[in-house]
Order: structure tokens, then C-alpha cells, then sequence
């Protein structure tokens, strides 16, 4: 019965850690300026790993495996933000200035491509 | 079962034209650094096509698992052999960029074609 | 299933190459290199080829971006329009690329357990390791042992490369533009990157020498922690400038470490001619024969994990330091 | 169910590998890259556990830990080239 | 196991362990010092297997005692005994007279890795020589070819950039076009070995991975060896590299390469693949006839001494490619003496070059009027040289152009041919070799406001015995006839 539920939970956190996954993929591609695709990428990323990490973990059980899962999303949740964050400023420093465009992909900044 | 067996050849395909892409790259860029780019492209080919070899249906990995009889395993030999080509590759890699860089300090640019016509 | 998975990554693999080519920005063509790495690591897993998988995985993601964009800075980052000289080069890559797809059809298909190379030297490796070697990851059982000449070649062909680089960036600049002497700041004023960063280096040197020392039991071994470890060297040498990372590890002490580690390697083998046995035959090491060989791997290993770890530092502070000499 | 996942997570890669080659900026590419490189820890580890051999993570986690150092080479690569185009206009 | 057994493994291990020490040898001319005495060491090594195998049988080792095909094998026969003499002979020459002008051409500070990479090339190059597994013979081509293109790279001028550069483009394709030919045998047989893959890849002869495989490896190869028209990087990198380099380099580099495509065609393809042989012949044959004409002529019209003697070096590698496409005992036997016999001449002209370039910085031919006035014991040793490579009778050359005159007209009804060939690519040699003399010693001198003097003594001492051995092999030929004959015969033995 615990094993049963255990295992339902695990196929419902893999499941909406799929859909984020998914959602923030159609976000980087969609979102007009590069600083809301960063928005999108980044935050869908973060929730995603948490959701199939927890997934994996739940079917691991308590072995060596679950450790390593924990550690991977623990520097997953590090590392995903700060490289985000890096990426931003050196956008920002570079000259790409943030701005709400009126008319999606027309007002856009080309700043190196 | 005939559509299935022509897929069993498919890494064999991406091997040859991701090869081709790497050495058309190298032949035809005149920028030095963009022709070791497709040079890495060329070997990372190779490796692709060595790995292929070494899968076994129903393999898993060669490192052996306590207590389990009867597990098919995939051939060691060709990652071996991989993993020395790799390193070779990197070293590869390394050196020229480094002849790279001296050129560009000698020449002022790492065209082929400004170069020969400096000298 | 896991063969569709495969197919949809080698078509992409395929897409990827092509755009690396056609982009005219050379900083893109390594971003896009790294997604090629990837991706080729994702298949190697894939196929079975867990220890080269890690091995790409530690060496494209992170040491062949770090170089290459170290020569990028050095030089330029466009690439001119060229013309004319395609049509050859198309012809002679065309021709290429048929008589391999030509030689494919009677090639044993991927994964057929008749393969001939499934039948002759392979089964013994995996039959006969348990006698001889006794350690689980059989990759690692032929690397180091049954071709483990080979890999000390392997080894002498890092060290080559690194004396190479440092043979041929350590010459005098031709024209130096006035040293300007500043230090390069690194990435101290990012207060984010630099606590997340340095919170991370330990565990990287961590891991690389967990991967080091497993490497008889699982993925991994001498080259790879070699690997990793430099990663995280170069991240602590990005987060803190350059030179900083020069004061933890002197220049001396890494070509300490690269003639240190193939010369394990080499001593090694010539204790074992010593000993009575061939070069780099393990058995005489010790009176038991499956111990003399697990000590003679764990060495050898060791000096493997040196001198790479050594030779990438190497190589990577002599283009750093370029970098500032202009 | 981990098809499923590994499934979702293909095609993110392949809309990441889209924005890579649309760019329109480096930014966007650089965004790309770094998109894949977690979905590739993703899909890494998603595989482990559909080959049922979970030791295999170790490939995971060394992805995990060296992804950034790229994306910092990239930020610093950004930090000098600015800096140096600050000084070439000084001058 | 005792001295003599390991001799095969110690020839690489000696030169290659010694390389990491030198690096740290930063005094002035210890890394020299050590160096030299590594090369002399493995030069002794060679001497003593190309002994052990006039004696008598094959040298086998089992490296890490692992049986053959499991393990990786090493094997000195005739062939390899001679190529190894060839090389660690070259090596140990060049360094013994490498000190004043390396001094001269590479800062101090730099020179213990410039010394040490010269014998990671040559443990490159012997490990090459003495591996019997295909494998094994890439790992050491490329430890070879990477420490060349270092060496290359220490040229002073900046063109030695860009052809060290295209050197390593062209290099590496090279390597990794052998490295796909070998994974398409080791698909089709499941073995690296040199000898297993011989008796077994007979039931796969037939199957298109194989056939492509052959191709692979042959135009691999010919792209390492510079076979004509794959030659294009070597007259630049030799013309660029340090005067010694390119000593050590013309001497053995390519003809390493030619060992392997040789051992490989011979060993691996003949003996089984119907038909290889004829193949074989047709493509290499008409490459190796216009390789000699096309190199020879454009030899007589290069400015540059250095670019003359390495386009002459396209040619020569013609010869030797020549003597292998007759596919008789003759034939192979002549080509194995015209790669001992071409070393020992290019590599005199070589260290008679660097004497000169000693001096003379500028080594376009019409500037080096005059210069056998102040060097004439130099000049003297270059002129014997240039007769050896000529093939005057009396000096070496002599001795493997006339076997592959005698071979050709053994070839069959078209033999005529090629030694109208030979001949008149003689005659061109001739004409290029006469050019540098009438230079030197009746070209007008130049204004030259520098004190002119001989080359420096240890420079000149090691010219002088390049030279004469050229006398020597011309009148005494039969240790390196002896080995050649043992080498055509287990060549032409396989598959009989």
C-alpha cells in the first residue's frame, strides 16, 4: 500500500517535472526579448529539477543512488540560478539593454549576432 | 524488420556526414581557428563510430554487477580504445590553438588567405 | 525505445555539425561545439560507453571551452567571407561520404551479438578479468593492464602536448603593446557566482578524486579525475583571477606534477622488468599475482590522474598568461 | 513513465537547440547552451534509471558540477572583451 | 627474463622516460648532454637488435606478459631493425651535432623542452617501428607527430608558424583516416593485432568495410609518408624548421610512415585479398613515377637550398614507393636499402646545410656565392653527399639505385620505362645538386661584411662522418643488404 502511494507520487512529481521541462523549453523559444526568455528558461528549470529529482528519488529508496540524486539537484539548484544570473550581467554590461518591445521581435536590440 | 534492420545502420550514416561536415570544414575555411574546429568535429566522428561497434542487444555497460549471472555485456575493447583517441584529439586541440595564437601574433590575423598574401 | 532516443540525438548531432560550420561568428561555433559534446556524450551513454561518456563529458564540456575561448580572446572572433573553392572541397567530401555509406551495408549492424568483434579477444577480456584482475569495471581492467601501453603512449602524448604549448606560447611576444600589467580581476566583483563558485570548487576536487579512486568499480579513473579536477581549478582560477590561482599552484609545482605522473607510470613498469616480469607486467608487483595487478592499476592510475590534471593546468595558464602579456 | 519524462526533455532540447541556432544574440545562444547542458542532467539520469543501472549517476553529477565552468569562461570571455573595448575607446 | 628480451620494449622506453627528466634539466647544456646520451643509448639498443636479428630469429615481446592478441606485441624483424637503425642512427647524429646551432636558433630557457620533445619524437617514431599492433602504431604516431610539430614550431621565422600549422592539419587527417581503416578491419575481424588480424581477416577479404578499410589506410599513410600528391606540407615545414630538425626529420620522419603502409599493404592485404596486389601496384606505381619526375624537375628551379633538398626528398620517397610497387624480392629489397641509403645522404646534405646556415642566414642558392672559399671542408662534405644522392658509383645511393634498375628490368616488359625514369630523374638530380656546387664554390662572393670562418668544430666532425658513411655503405654494403634481403623475404614470405 505505502509502496503503491510511494510509487504514484513518484510518477505524479515525474510527470509535472516533465510538463515544466516542456513548458520552459516552449518559453525559450517563444518569449520575445532575450531577458524574458532568461526568465523562463531559468524558473522552469529550477521547479523541474526539483519535481524529477524528487520523482527519482522516491523510486530509488534509500540507497547510494538517492544520495547522488540529492547531491546532483542540490548543485542543480546552485549552479542553474548563478549561471543564469552571470549570463544576464554580462548581457547587461555588454550594452543589451533590457526593454518591453511594442511589437514583439521588431524593436529588439541586435547586439551581437 | 527491414526498415528496422536499415535503422541498425543509422550511426553509421551520422558517422560518415558528421565526418564529411568536420572535413569540409577543414578544407574549405581559410580561418584557422574554424578549421580546428572542424577538425575536433572530424575526430568526434571516429569516436562515434568506434562506440557504435562495442553495443551488444540487451548489453549493459562493462562493469560487472555482483550477483548477477547470465548478464550480456557490452564489448570493453572499442571504449578503450576511445578513451585514448579522446585524449589524443584534446591534445591535438591544444597544440594548435596554441600555433594559433603565435600567429596571430605574428601575422595580425588568422585568415589563411591575408596571411599568404603578407608574405 | 532507447534506439529512438538514440536516432533523435544523431539527427541533432547532425544539425548541430552543419550550423557549426555555416556560423560566421567563431564564438558561436563553440558554443554550439559544446552542445555537440554533449550530445555526443548523451549517445556514448547511450551506447553502453559509460567511462567514455565521462570522459567526454569532463573534457568537452568544460576543458575544450575554457581553451578554446581562451584563443579566441587572443585573436579574432569573426570569420571573414571568403569565395570561391567550395565546389572542390564539396566534390572530394561527397565522394568521401559514399564510399563510407557505400561500406556500411555489410558492416555488422549496431548492437548484432554475431558481430565478429563480440567473438574473438573481447569475451576473453570479460571471461577472464574476474581470474586474473578481479576488479569489477573491466574497461578500466583493460586500459591499464592489458593495454596499458597503450595508455602510457596516451599519457606521453598529453605530455608532449603540454611542453608543446608551453614551448610555444613561453616564446617572447613579437611586439609587446606596453605591459600593461593588470592582473585579471577574475569574476571577484560578481558576488553571486563568487560564493556559489567557491562553494563548489571543493566538491568538484572532491569528486574528482572519488572518480579517481572508484574507477575500478565504476565509471571513472585516472584520466577523467585528471579531468575534473582541472575543471575545478579553472573554476577557482576564473572566480579569483588567474594569478591567484597561480599562488595556490605555482607553475612549478604542476610540471612537478605532469613529469611526476608519467614517470609513476614509466617507474612503474621498469620496477616490473626488475621484478623479473615484462614491462608494465603488474603480477611480479606483489606475491599474489591478482594483488600485484590491482596495485599495479591503483599506481598507475594515480600517475595518469597526475600528469593530465598537471598538463590541462599547464596548458591553460600558458594561454591565460598570453593573455595578459598583451 | 521515465520514457515519458525522457521524451518531454528531447523535445526541450531540440527547442533549445532552435533558439541556439536562431539566436538572434550570442546571448540567447549562450542561454541555449546552458538550457541543454541541464537537460542533459536530466536526461542523464532519467536513463540511468530506464537501463536500471543507477551507479551510473556519477556521469550526471560530473555534468552537474562542471556546466558552469563554462558558462563563468563565458561570462568572464564577455567581462575582458568589454573591458578591453572600454580601454580601445579611452585611448 | 634477461637484457637481450627486453632489448625491443627498451628502445621505446629509454628515449620516452628520459624525455620528463630532461624538462627539468635547466642548466646550460645538460639538456643537451642528456639527450644525446638517451639517443646513443637507444642507438646502441638498435644496433644490438639489428644484431640479434642477423643472428637468427624475429624479436618478440609480450608487453605486461599478456599473450599476443589479448595484449599488445612488439616485434623486430629485418625490416624493423633497419628502420630503427635509420632512425635512432638519425637521431643520435643530430644531436650529437645539434648544440651550436640550436644554441644559436632556440632561447636557453626554452631549450630543455625543445630537447625533450626531440625524443618524444624519436620514442615516438621507434615505438612505431617496433609495435605489431595497429592500435599502438597510431598512440605512437601521434606522440611522434605531435613532438614534430613542436620541433617544427621552433623555427625562427614566422612562416615556420603556418607550415607547422598546415603540417598538423594535414598530419592529423592523416592519423585519423588510419584510425578509421583500422576500426573498419577490427569490425570486420575483432582484433588489433598485426599478425591475427593477417590470419584472419582471409574469411571478410572480400567485404566492402575491408576494401574501403584499405583505402583508408593507404591514403592515410601516403599523407603521413608525403607520398606525390599528398606532399604539399613537407617541402614548407622542412625549409622552416631548425636547421637539426630538419636533419632528424629528413632523415626518418616520412620513412617511418612508408615502414607502416608497407608492413601494413604486405602483411595485412596481400596475402589475402585477391587481387590487392594488382591494385596495390596500379595505384602507387603512377604516383611514384610522377611523384619522381614532378618533385626532380621542381627541385632544379627552388631558390631556397633547403626547399630544393626537400622537394628532392618528394622524389626519393618516389623511389622507395617505386621499388615497394613492383611487389617482387627484388623490388622490396631495393626500396628497404633506398630508405637506409637516402637517410644516410639527406642527412649529410642536411648537416652540411646547417654548417653553412651556421654562417649564413640567408640560404636562397644565388647568396651563397663563393662560400666554399671559407668553408671548404664543409662544402667538400656536401658535394660527397650530393653525389650519394645522385647515385654515383662508389657511394651509397649507387648501391639501391642499381637494385631497382635491376628490379625494374626484372618487372617485366615495360622495366625499360622506369629506368628511363630513374635515369633521367639522375640527370635532374644531377642538375640541382650542380646548381648548389657551381654556387658554392664559383658563384661570385657576395658583399659580406661579417668575418667568415669554418663551421663550428662539433658541427663539422659529425657532417664529416654523416659523409663518409656514405663512402663506407657505398663500398661495404652488406650488413644493411643483409637486413634488407631478411626483410623482402619475410615481406614477400606472408601468405605463401
Amino acid at each position: 500500500m505505502i509502496d503503491l502511494a510511494v510509487d504514484a507520487l513518484s510518477w505524479v512529481l515525474l510527470a509535472l517535472g516533465g510538463i515544466c521541462v516542456l513548458i520552459g523549453g516552449v518559453g525559450a523559444l517563444r518569449f520575445p526579448t532575450f531577458y524574458t526568455r532568461t526568465h523562463a528558461a531559468s524558473l522552469t528549470d529550477t521547479m523541474a529539477t526539483l519535481l524529477v529529482f524528487s520523482g527519482l528519488m522516491l523510486q530509488a529508496g534509500f540507497t547510494l543512488a538517492t544520495l547522488k540524486l540529492l547531491a546532483i539537484m542540490l548543485f542543480l539548484l546552485l549552479t542553474g540560478p548563478t549561471a543564469t544570473y552571470a549570463l544576464a550581467n554580462a548581457a547587461l554590461e555588454s550594452g543589451l539593454k533590457p526593454e518591453a518591445p511594442t511589437i514583439p521581435g521588431r524593436t529588439r536590440k541586435k547586439a551581437d549576432s | 524488420m527491414k526498415l528496422l534492420e536499415l535503422l541498425g545502420y543509422y550511426n553509421y550514416w551520422v558517422f560518415a556526414i558528421a565526418l564529411v561536415i568536420g572535413l569540409y570544414a577543414v578544407i574549405s575555411k581559410t580561418n584557422l581557428i574554424k578549421k580546428l574546429i572542424g577538425l575536433s568535429i572530424f575526430q568526434s566522428a571516429v569516436f562515434l563510430m568506434y562506440i557504435t561497434m562495442d553495443k551488444v542487444e540487451g548489453g549493459t555497460a562493462p562493469i560487472i554487477k555482483a550477483g548477477v549471472e547470465d548478464q550480456i555485456y557490452s564489448n570493453p575493447l572499442p571504449q578503450v580504445l576511445i578513451l585514448t583517441a579522446i585524449v589524443v584529439g584534446v591534445s591535438t586541440l591544444a597544440l594548435g590553438l596554441a600555433i594559433v595564437v603565435r600567429v596571430n601574433e605574428r601575422y595580425g590575423t588568422i585568415e589563411e588567405s591575408e596571411i599568404l598574401e603578407s608574405d | 525505445m532507447i534506439f529512438v532516443f538514440s536516432l533523435f540525438l544523431l539527427s541533432l548531432l547532425i544539425i548541430i555539425a552543419i550550423a557549426i560550420v555555416q556560423a560566421k561568428n567563431l564564438f558561436v561555433s563553440v558554443m554550439l561545439l559544446s552542445i555537440f559534446s554533449l550530445l555526443m556524450a548523451t549517445n556514448f551513454f547511450i551506447l553502453d560507453a559509460a567511462d567514455v561518456a565521462l570522459t567526454e563529458a569532463a573534457v568537452g564540456a568544460g576543458i575544450t571551452t575554457v581553451i578554446f575561448l581562451s584563443a579566441l580572446a587572443l585573436t579574432a572572433q569573426r570569420e571573414r567571407k571568403v569565395v570561391g573553392g567550395r565546389t572542390i572541397a564539396l566534390i572530394a567530401v561527397g565522394v568521401l561520404a559514399s564510399l563510407i555509406i557505400y561500406a556500411t551495408f555489410e558492416k555488422p549492424r549496431l548492437g548484432d551479438p554475431n558481430a565478429p568483434v563480440h567473438q574473438h579477444v573481447a569475451p576473453w577480456y570479460l571471461e577472464k578479468t574476474p581470474e586474473y584482475i578481479d576488479i569489477p569495471n573491466i574497461v578500466t581492467a583493460v586500459l591499464s593492464s592489458y593495454r596499458g601501453y597503450d595508455t602510457l603512449g596516451e599519457v606521453f602524448v598529453v605530455f608532449t602536448a603540454c611542453i608543446g604549448v608551453l614551448f610555444i606560447l613561453g616564446a617572447k611576444p613579437a611586439s609587446l603593446r606596453g605591459e600593461r600589467n593588470v592582473e585579471r580581476a577574475g569574476l571577484r566583483h560578481h558576488l553571486i557566482p563568487q560564493v556559489v563558485g567557491r562553494l563548489l570548487v571543493p566538491f568538484i576536487v572532491l569528486f574528482g578524486l572519488y572518480v579517481q579512486f572508484h574507477g575500478e568499480y565504476g565509471p571513472g579513473g585516472g584520466f577523467q579525475a585528471g579531468a575534473i579536477i582541472a575543471t575545478g581549478v579553472i573554476l577557482y582560477a576564473l572566480l579569483e583571477g588567474e594569478a591567484a590561482a597561480l599562488r595556490a599552484i605555482p607553475r612549478s609545482v604542476l610540471l612537478g606534477l605532469v613529469v611526476g605522473g608519467a614517470l609513476l607510470f614509466g617507474g612503474v613498469g621498469v620496477v616490473c622488468m626488475f621484478m623479473g616480469g615484462a614491462f608494465l607486467d603488474y603480477s611480479v608487483l606483489q606475491s599474489d599475482p591478482v594483488w600485484g595487478q590491482q596495485l599495479g592499476i591503483v599506481i598507475i592510475e594515480a600517475g595518469v590522474g597526475m600528469a593530465v590534471c598537471g598538463a590541462l593546468l599547464s596548458i591553460f595558464h600558458a594561454f591565460a598568461a598570453r593573455e595578459i602579456a598583451q | 513513465m521515465y520514457i515519458a519524462v525522457s521524451l518531454a526533455i528531447l523535445v526541450t532540447m531540440v527547442l533549445a537547440i532552435v533558439r541556439a541556432l536562431r539566436g538572434p544574440s550570442v546571448y540567447d545562444r549562450v542561454l541555449a547552451v546552458n538550457v541543454f547542458g541541464t537537460k542533459t542532467v536530466l536526461l542523464l539520469s532519467v536513463i540511468a534509471f530506464l537501463y536500471g543501472r543507477p551507479d551510473f549517476l556519477d556521469l550526471a553529477l560530473a555534468y552537474a558540477l562542471i556546466n558552469m565552468v563554462g558558462i563563468l569562461a563565458v561570462l568572464e570571455f564577455f567581462q575582458n572583451r568589454t573591458r578591453n573595448r572600454e580601454e580601445a575607446s579611452r585611448d | 627474463m634477461d637484457l637481450i628480451s627486453h632489448l625491443p620494449a627498451l628502445q621505446v622506453i629509454v628515449p620516452m622516460l628520459s624525455a620528463p627528466i630532461i624538462v627539468l634539466l635547466h642548466p646550460r647544456g645538460l639538456a643537451w648532454a642528456g639527450a644525446t646520451l638517451a639517443a646513443l643509448v637507444s642507438f646502441a639498443i638498435s644496433i644490438a637488435l639489428a644484431v640479434a636479428v642477423l643472428g637468427g630469429e624475429t624479436q618478440t615481446y609480450a608487453m605486461g606478459g599478456w599473450p599476443a592478441p589479448f595484449g599488445i606485441a612488439l616485434s623486430v624483424g629485418g625490416l624493423s631493425a633497419l628502420v630503427l637503425l635509420v632512425v635512432t642512427g638519425a637521431a643520435a647524429i643530430a644531436l650529437l651535432a645539434a648544440r651550436p646551432s640550436i644554441d644559436q636558433q632556440i632561447e636557453l630557457e626554452r631549450q630543455p623542452m625543445f630537447y625533450s620533445a626531440w625524443l618524444l619524437g624519436l620514442a615516438g617514431l621507434a615505438g612505431i617501428v617496433v609495435s605489431a599492433d595497429a592500435f599502438n602504431i597510431f598512440v605512437f604516431m601521434e606522440i611522434s607527430s605531435l613532438a614534430s610539430y613542436v620541433l617544427i614550431a621552433g623555427g625562427p621565422d614566422r612562416r615556420a608558424l603556418l607550415a607547422v600549422f598546415k603540417y598538423l592539419i594535414m598530419g592529423t587527417i592523416g592519423a585519423t583516416f588510419y584510425l578509421i581503416g583500422v576500426g573498419l578491419i577490427y569490425m570486420m575481424t575483432g582484433t588489433l593485432n598485426l599478425a591475427d588480424m593477417e590470419s584472419r581477416i582471409g574469411d571478410v577479404a572480400q567485404t566492402r568495410p575491408v576494401l574501403v578499410a584499405a583505402g583508408f589506410i593507404t591514403i592515410g599513410l601516403a599523407l603521413k609518408a608525403a607520398v606525390f600528391p599528398l606532399h604539399v606540407w613537407l617541402p614548407n615545414a622542412y625549409t622552416q624548421a631548425p636547421h637539426m630538425i630538419t636533419v632528424f626529420l629528413a632523415a626518418c620522419a616520412t620513412k617511418v610512415s612508408i615502414y607502416v603502409l608497407i608492413r601494413f599493404d604486405y602483411m595485412v592485404f596481400q596475402p589475402t585479398m585477391a587481387e590487392h596486389d594488382n591494385q596495390f601496384a596500379l595505384f602507387l606505381m603512377p604516383l611514384a613515377l610522377l611523384g619522381i619526375l614532378v618533385a626532380s624537375a621542381v627541385a632544379m628551379f627552388e631558390g631556397n637550398i633547403k626547399r630544393l633538398l626537400g622537394t628532392s626528398s618528394v622524389a626519393q620517397i618516389g623511389y622507395i614507393m617505386l621499388g615497394a610497387s613492383f611487389i617482387s624480392l627484388a623490388g622490396v629489397e631495393a626500396s628497404v636499402m633506398h630508405i637506409f641509403n637516402h637517410a644516410l645522404a639527406k642527412g649529410g646534405l642536411f648537416l652540411a646545410v646547417a654548417c653553412i646556415a651556421y654562417r649564413f642566414r640567408d640560404l636562397r642558392i644565388q647568396e651563397l656565392g663563393g662560400v666554399a672559399k671559407t668553408m671548404p671542408f664543409t662544402c667538400a662534405a656536401l658535394v660527397l653527399c650530393g653525389l650519394s644522392l645522385i647515385g654515383i658509383p662508389g657511394t651509397a645511393g649507387f648501391i639501391s639505385k642499381w637494385l631497382l634498375i635491376t628490379a625494374s628490368l626484372e618487372s617485366g616488359p615495360f622495366g625499360w620505362i622506369f629506368v628511363a625514369v630513374i635515369l633521367v630523374s639522375s640527370l635532374m638530380a644531377v642538375v640541382y645538386i650542380w646548381r648548389i656546387v657551381e654556387s658554392l664554390y664559383f658563384g661570385g662572393s657576395a658583399n659580406r661584411d661579417t668575418v667568415i670562418a669554418e663551421a663550428p668544430l662539433q658541427l663539422l666532425v659529425v657532417t664529416w662522418i654523416a659523409a663518409l658513411a656514405n663512402l663506407y655503405f657505398g663500398f661495404f654494403p652488406e650488413v644493411p643488404l643483409a637486413l634488407a634481403d631478411n626483410a623482402a623475404g619475410v615481406l614477400m614470405g606472408y601468405g605463401k
